[in-house]
């Protein structure tokens, strides 16, 4: 039989180079571990850098891998527009697509050809609000980067939190290139509300934000704060410092999880790349991809078909390092459980420790239709 | 009615007044010539006569037209030209596209953008002849940027010719010509049709006292005095403050002519 | 109203600080030097290396920062920048963009391509009351090191004929030389202090911004935002307009937050149709 | 014979690919100022520029006391002795009068006094930034900035265009006076050749870049035959 | 170094292989149709970008503004039930050259520098105008749902990129040929002489600002076509194509093409897309440092460009007029 080729467009270069490394490293442990084949067919990766958000280089990337390159499965996509983009190429091409990050919520909905195995930030912030209502918050306050996740964050945490019964007392939106949060932590200060919520990317967003939450006195002020896991991202922890202390996020995927696949899959990740660069929910998922990728190709008995491949994913079910998950098969979305972590120090290390879940959590936004 | 009249004109920069209360006037198909110290306010005179600096007080009147308040592109349409003291051309284009061009902005042509400009063959014939009478047909391929200092004068004088003015102001328009070309230079303005108005800069006394019909003398900004050549040139006051001794002869020279 | 008043201060004073250098570089050496950026990463990254690694003060980091960015400039104004002072600005920008592009794939190369821890020392973190208002020690720092290179490069530049010597042969290389001028010793030593500048910039940012390779190309619109603004070639023109820009920006997203990113830009667009050639228009310097 | 002040020997020289100068040779000795006259375009303002080292020397060789200067920077030759006046004048527009002379100044002789005393509409003027002056002021600047270089050697091109005839009467006293009195000697490009003449010991005339009539000026101010033939100047008895 | 002297007729013979070659590497690059597709529409774009920059000298980091203008109008049209991609493409003709137009009042007075931010400035802005209003744009996510019907109703657009590129190089070289023929008509030629000199246009009697606000608002229009272009052939439009970043990255292209050379643009596409392209298949994670040392060595071996290289090498011979 003829290698499998797989297409993985992701972002190599550039400020969210960090995103294709991870990729990489999380696609290449899986492959490693299986000896380089996915259902009995040898497996070659060929990667491709879109740079950023970038929908018309995608695009065309995607048609090149289709066409010239003759790739059989189309994965990666870190970027939302990216993944639309590359949709619509799917559809056209009847090519399966397993999507490793891009968080909004339609991509799914719009190709018959795209499944997710990573996340939708309404997925992870729609729990946050349920879990500080439980434990007795019963209002908040709302910092999103402004932006569509940012967007998508605050709609689906407002929603969750209001119908439990709580009130969101204030909404700000920060723009994406936002040097100094020195004026809206101010004025959370001045607001002096019961807690806080925010939503940021990964990378320097929240790192920027929590120094300035520090220096303000917000939590002597008695002030909580709550976050995505994205403030805590694992990739950016060490270099976020001790700011993150304390801090409590909801996110699906912690490097420090205590499941023994995880542990396995922690040591194998550091055995292969060294401990300078933590598995993110990046590679978690992009492991994850390779073996729902594996996993459905065993259904068809190593056969790419499209649609074939597309049947063999719904419902697909399996043990991540991550925990239990599965594909939703109506929506072709992924199920999980959301876990509720604090940022602790241990062993010298700032990590995220997890200490309450919502199990099967699907993304919100498609249950509310 | 005068071609051009100015009433109080004057500007200041700063504390500096540079022109005052200026009542210059141009009678149509004048020859006058505009003397004075180096810094006494001539070009900024031109400045605001063809609208590059906005006065600070009174007002110029072209054809009996208040123009104190038009800009400088719509002065220069309505047959208002002039030249530079120090260099301003087109240094990329060659002559003969700096002529071409000056003269289909004339023929408001300017903005014409679905036809090529090479089929613009009156103006090129026009612009041969034009860079033939100033001598410059033989450079007329060459940019501009590489011609010498003097053809790069005589350059000047053809942008403005291939307006086909109505008034002429001239910024020192020899100076760096050979003195024989010179002299060919002022032939040429000489022969320029009679309704045309000229007023010109000049330091070299010869071409002034040969070819100005009318001299006025800028002292400081303000008229000093106003006059034929031998009445200018017999002026102690002019003499002493601008002329110097050296001149007499010239002047005397100028005066039998 | 006095904290947002101060955060405004300390905010404009970093973006004078990161901009000053591209004032000189730009500004009077007329030079258009996209690759500001790369010199305040470079600073910055040399700050926190030395910090982290060797353990180095922040003080000595600081100064590192200044001679390891004023070096990299020189090293570079002689290999490459020189050749282009009388170059078309479009191919000024070509290589500036390619320094950039180099700089950041190199700096992804050698530290990863995402953010360098930095911590300041604790002198600096927290808050100090004065008069009742809680002001964070970081910021009152960062307002003292603008001032103070204000000062400094006010009596360099402005007092010295060095100032002029520099203008003199930006108007004009050919005849500042043929007057006596050492155009090419003057550059280099004005680029590599421009450069220098931009590596201190870096380093005292880093308290409040991330430190990562893409850096240049993230913060390179506030530089010329700043320069432009206040008045490219000028050292009071950045000054006033960082303060400006600072003090827009932090009340503007205090007191209308839904406007946030619109503000600087808003200001930015006002204050150059009001004043087209900066708020001090470049003659003298000063 | 001693040393000549300063010597071409058969200079090539132009700008890019183009040749302006061919082979020209000429010298000067201490003591004495040279005009250098010639038609439009001939080559007078390259031959200053080349001096200068503002040209692409191809060939040949230019010595200047003694010492080869083909290949010296141009800022060397201006602490060399050479002072140079630009025909378009050229002064800084964005410093001031007062900038524009003491930003090039050298130690000796001249200082901003001595040259605010010859000319000194100057002082008036003197914080106007350069693009804020007059022709003749900046006429006056250009020649007012060689000084403040202290020069052995002044190089004028076409130093009188755009100054007023009392001022350029008064330049010519000066530029004589210098030669005679300090010992400062000029090398002047004219248009005007009786004027030049005047102030000059020697004179050479360029045609297509080369030296095609060198001697002595007052030979050549009275020999109008000979003039008119190299300038095709008619000339008037001026003075 | 010996210049080559070509005659007009020998350059008008380049010019036609020029486009040949382009139109045949649709049988001889099957496989890059879509790569090709995009070079033309960037192309475009640069020699729309050059029509401000280079012929009427107005320096502008924010050309994206128009490119995204063009791309979102096609979009939104497809989007909301109107898929004839011509029509597409006047309208976003229309609506960027009208942007253009109000825009340039901003931006034909002041120095370069000042331009250069108000054109940012004016970028950004419309960037996070597109971002606020994601109930419309989609946001950052991009507008999602466009239906671009078949080009003549006959031709969809397919896989390989056939149509797209097919369509893309008739409607590149249409506009291109309009381009051409207004740098080279007396308005072109006003534009020279205004980017040599401004101040005597004024005293020949043009009205600067005048003819600069047309050529802006041409150029704006251009732009918009090339953005509508790339919005009809992705089928998509992200909301990078308005960005600064966009714009920064079109001026690199047009820069190292060279600028005011009408060619400029179309060289700078093909060799910095092919040349980038290349590192990135090389090179995933460090092609910027390649494409950086690339851009210095093209620096630093000629200025003004590729065709600023290469006009140092070849000589139109002047034409007896
Ligand atoms: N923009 C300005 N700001 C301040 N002063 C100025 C400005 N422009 C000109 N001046 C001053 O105004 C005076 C008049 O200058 P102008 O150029 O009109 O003189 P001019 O009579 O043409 O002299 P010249 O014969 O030397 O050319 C000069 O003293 C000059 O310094
Ligand atoms: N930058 C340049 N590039 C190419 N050719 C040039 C350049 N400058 C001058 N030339 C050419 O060199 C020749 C000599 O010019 P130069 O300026 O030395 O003449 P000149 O004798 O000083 O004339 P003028 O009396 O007009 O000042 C001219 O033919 C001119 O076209
Ligand atoms: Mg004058
Ligand atoms: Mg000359």
């Amino acid at each position: 039989q003829d290698p499998l080729k797989i297409g993985l467009i992701g972002t190599y270069s550039g400020p969210y180079a960090d995103y294709g490394r991870q990729f990489d490293a999380g696609v290449a442990l899986y492959l490693k571990e299986h000896g380089g084949k996915i259902a009995g067919r040898t497996v070659e990766v060929i990667k491709k850098d879109t740079a950023g958000p970038a929908p018309d280089a995608s695009k065309r990337i995607a048609q090149e891998l289709i066409v010239r390159d003759k790739v059989q499965i189309l994965t990666g996509l870190d970027f939302s527009p990216n993944a639309y983009a590359v949709a619509a190429v799917a559809t056209q091409a009847k090519v399966p697509t397993v999507v490793m990050n891009a968080s909004s919520s339609a991509i799914t909905t719009s190709s018959p050809y795209v499944a997710r195995l990573s996340f939708t930030v309404q997925q992870v912030s729609d729990p946050m609000a349920r879990w500080m209502l439980k434990n007795g918050t019963k209002e908040a306050y709302v910092v999103v980067a402004d932006y569509a996740p940012g967007v998508d964050s605050l709609t689906a945490f407002k929603k969750a939190f209001e119908e439990g019964g709580g009130k969101v007392v204030g909404e700000l939106r920060t723009p994406m290139n936002n040097p100094d949060f020195s004026a809206y932590v101010q004025r959370i200060k001045d607001a002096k509300p019961q807690s806080v919520f925010f939503f940021f990317p990964s990378g320097v967003m929240p790192p920027a934000f929590l120094k300035v939450w520090k220096e303000r006195g917000m939590e002597e002020a008695g002030i909580k704060l709550y976050a995505t896991g994205e403030a805590t991202d694992d990739s950016y922890l060490d270099a976020t410092g001790d700011v993150a202390l304390g801090l409590i996020t909801s996110h699906h995927y912690s490097y420090a999880h205590p499941s023994a696949k995880n542990q396995k899959f922690v040591k194998d990740f550091e055995a292969q790349n060294g401990t300078s660069m933590r598995p993110s929910y990046f590679a978690v998922t992009a492991y994850d991809a390779m073996a729902a990728i594996d996993l459905a190709l065993k259904k068809t008995g190593g056969d790419a078909n499209g649609d074939k491949v597309m049947a063999a994913f719904k419902g697909l079910k399996f043990e991540s390092p991550r925990g239990p998950i599965e594909i939703d098969a109506a929506t072709r979305d992924i199920v999980q459980t959301v876990y509720i972590r604090k940022t602790e120090k241990v062993g010298g290390k700032l990590v995220n420790v997890e200490f309450d879940k919502f199990d099967n959590v699907k993304d919100p936004a498609k249950e509310a239709k | 009615m005068n071609a051009l009249e100015t009433q109080g004109l004057g500007i200041r920069f700063g504390a500096f007044q540079a022109v005052a209360d200026v009542n210059l006037s141009l009678e149509p198909g004048a020859r006058q010539a505009l003397i004075g110290p180096n810094g006494a306010g001539k070009t900024t005179l031109i400045n605001l006569l063809t609208g590059i600096y906005k006065p600070s007080s009174g007002s110029i009147r072209m054809n009996g037209q208040d123009i104190t308040a038009m800009p400088a592109d719509r002065r220069a349409r309505q047959g208002l030209a002039r030249t530079f003291q120090i260099n301003t051309l087109f240094p990329s284009l060659t002559p003969l596209l700096s002529v071409v061009l000056a003269i289909h902005e004339r023929e408001g042509q300017g903005a014409t953008w679905w036809r090529p400009y090479r089929r613009s063959t009156a103006a090129f014939d026009e612009a041969h002849a034009l860079l033939a009478r100033l001598r410059l047909d033989a450079l007329a391929n060459l940019p501009v940027a590489e011609l010498a200092y003097g053809k790069q004068r005589l350059l000047e004088i053809a942008l403005a010719l291939a307006a086909r003015p109505r008034i002429l102001l001239l910024d020192e328009p020899a100076a760096g010509v050979p003195e024989d070309e010179s002299a060919e230079l002022f032939d040429v303005i000489a022969d320029l049709p009679q309704d045309i108005s000229v007023l010109f800069i000049e330091h070299d006394m010869n071409l002034v006292f040969k070819f100005a019909r009318r001299i006025s003398v800028l002292v400081a900004g303000r008229i000093l005095t106003e006059g034929t050549p031998a009445e200018i040139g017999r002026d102690p006051r002019v003499r002493e403050v601008y002329l110097g001794t050296a001149h007499v002869n010239a002047i005397h020279g100028a005066a039998h002519v | 109203m006095g904290i947002v008043l101060f955060d405004g201060v300390a905010y404009g004073m970093l973006l004078f600080l990161m901009a000053v250098g591209l004032s000189i570089t730009m500004g009077l050496m007329n030079f258009v030097n996209l690759a500001h950026g790369s010199f305040a990463v470079v600073g910055g990254y040399t700050a926190a290396v030395l910090m982290n690694h060797l353990g180095l003060g922040y003080a000595a980091a600081l100064a590192a920062s200044f001679i390891v960015a004023a070096l990299l400039g020189a090293v570079l104004e002689f290999a490459f920048y020189r050749r282009l002072y009388r170059a078309h600005p479009l191919d000024q920008v070509l290589l500036s963009i390619g320094l950039v592009f180099v700089s950041i794939a190199g700096l992804t190369y050698f530290f990863g391509p995402s953010m360098l821890a930095f911590h300041l020392p604790a002198a600096l973190e927290g808050q100090v009351s004065v008069g009742g208002l809680q002001l964070s020690r970081y910021r009152l720092f960062l307002i003292v090191a603008g001032v103070l290179v204000l000062v400094l490069l006010l009596l360099a530049m402005g007092r010295t004929r060095y100032g002029a010597m520099v203008r003199a042969a930006v108007d004009n290389q050919r005849v500042a030389a043929g007057t006596g001028i050492h155009v090419q010793r003057l550059f280099f030593l004005t680029f590599s202090l421009g450069c220098g500048l931009a590596g201190l910039g870096g380093a005292l940012s880093l308290g409040m911004l991330g430190l990562e390779p893409s850096f240049p190309l993230k913060y390179m619109v506030y530089f010329l935002i700043v320069v432009c603004v206040g008045g490219a070639g000028t050292i009071t023109g950045p000054f006033i307009a960082a303060l400006l820009v600072g003090i827009v920006d932090v009340a503007g997203k205090y007191y209308l937050p839904e406007a946030g990113a619109f503000l600087i830009y808003l200001f930015m667009i006002g204050m150059l149709l009001v004043r087209p050639n900066g708020i001090v228009p470049k003659k003298g310097i000063a | 014979m001693s040393e000549p002040l300063l010597a071409f020997d058969n200079v090539t020289a132009g700008y890019g690919n183009a040749v302006v100068l061919d082979r020209m040779s000429f010298s000067l000795r201490a003591g004495e100022s040279l005009a250098i006259l010639g038609r439009n375009g001939v080559g007078k303002t390259t031959t200053l520029e080349t001096l200068m080292g503002n040209t692409r020397v191809k060939a040949g060789a230019i010595r200047w006391r003694g010492q080869d200067i083909t290949r010296m920077p141009p800022h060397l030759r201006v602490r060399a002795g050479l002072g140079w006046v630009p025909q378009e004048r050229e002064v800084f527009p964005s410093l001031t009068v007062e900038e524009n002379l003491t930003v090039v100044a050298r130690p000796g002789a001249w200082g901003l006094r001595r040259v605010y005393g010859l000319f000194p509409r100057l002082q008036e003027r003197r914080a106007n930034y350069g693009n804020q002056l007059s022709g003749g002021e900046q006429q006056m600047l250009a020649i007012g900035r060689a000084l403040m270089t202290n020069p052995a050697l002044l190089l004028l091109d076409e130093p009188m265009e755009g100054l007023a005839p009392i001022i350029v009467e008064e330049l010519a006293r000066a530029i004589t006076q210098l030669c005679e009195q300090d010992g400062l000697p000029s090398i002047v490009v004219e248009q005007h050749p009786v004027l030049a003449l005047r102030m000059t010991h020697q004179a050479i005339v360029l045609e297509r870049g080369t030296v095609v009539h060198a001697g002595a000026s007052e030979a050549l101010a009275a020999d109008h035959a000979l003039l008119d033939k190299l300038l095709g100047v008619g000339i008037e008895e001026v003075s | 170094m010996k210049t080559l002297a070509l005659s007009e007729r020998q350059l008008r013979l380049a010019e036609v292989a020029f486009w040949l070659l382009l139109a045949s590497s649709f049988f001889l690059a099957p496989d890059h149709l879509t790569l090709l597709s995009q070079i033309l529409i960037v192309g475009l774009f640069a020699v729309a970008l050059d029509m401000a920059l280079g012929y009427a000298g107005i320096l502008t980091v924010g050309h994206a503004a128009f490119f995204g203008a063009g791309a979102y109008t096609a979009g939104l049209l497809a989007k909301h039930g109107w898929g004839e991609p011509f029509s597409g493409l006047v309208l976003a003709l229309v609506v960027a050259g009208v942007l253009g137009y109000a825009l340039s009042f901003l931006i034909v007075r002041g120095a370069d520098l000042t331009r250069l931010m108000i054109t940012i400035g004016v970028c950004v802005l419309l960037a996070e105008v597109v971002n606020r209003a994601s109930g419309i744009t989609g946001g950052t996510d991009g507008l999602q749902g466009m239906q671009v019907w078949p080009v003549l109703g006959l031709f969809e657009f397919d896989l390989f990129g056939k149509t797209a590129f097919v369509y893309a190089f008739c409607v590149v070289l249409l506009v291109f040929l309009g381009v051409r023929l207004m740098l080279r008509s007396p308005f072109g030629l006003a534009l020279r002489g205004i980017h040599d000199n401004r101040k005597r246009m004024l005293a020949i009697g043009s009205p600067v600002e005048a003819r600069l606000r047309m050529a802006y608002a041409f150029s704006a229009a251009v732009a918009g076509v090339a953005g509508a272009l790339m919005a009809q052939t992705t089928q998509f439009v992200g909301i990078e194509s308005i960005g600064f970043n966009r714009s920064a990255e079109i001026l690199i292209i047009l820069v190292l093409g060279g600028t005011g050379r009408l060619y400029g643009g179309l060289i700078g596409a093909m060799v910095y897309m092919v040349v980038h392209d290349w590192f990135a298949d090389l090179n995933p994670e460090y092609w910027m440092f390649w494409l950086g040392i690339f851009l210095i060595a093209v620096v630093m071996l000629g200025r003004g460009g590729i065709m600023g290289a290469l006009s140092r090498r070849v000589r139109a011979k002047e034409p007896a007029q």
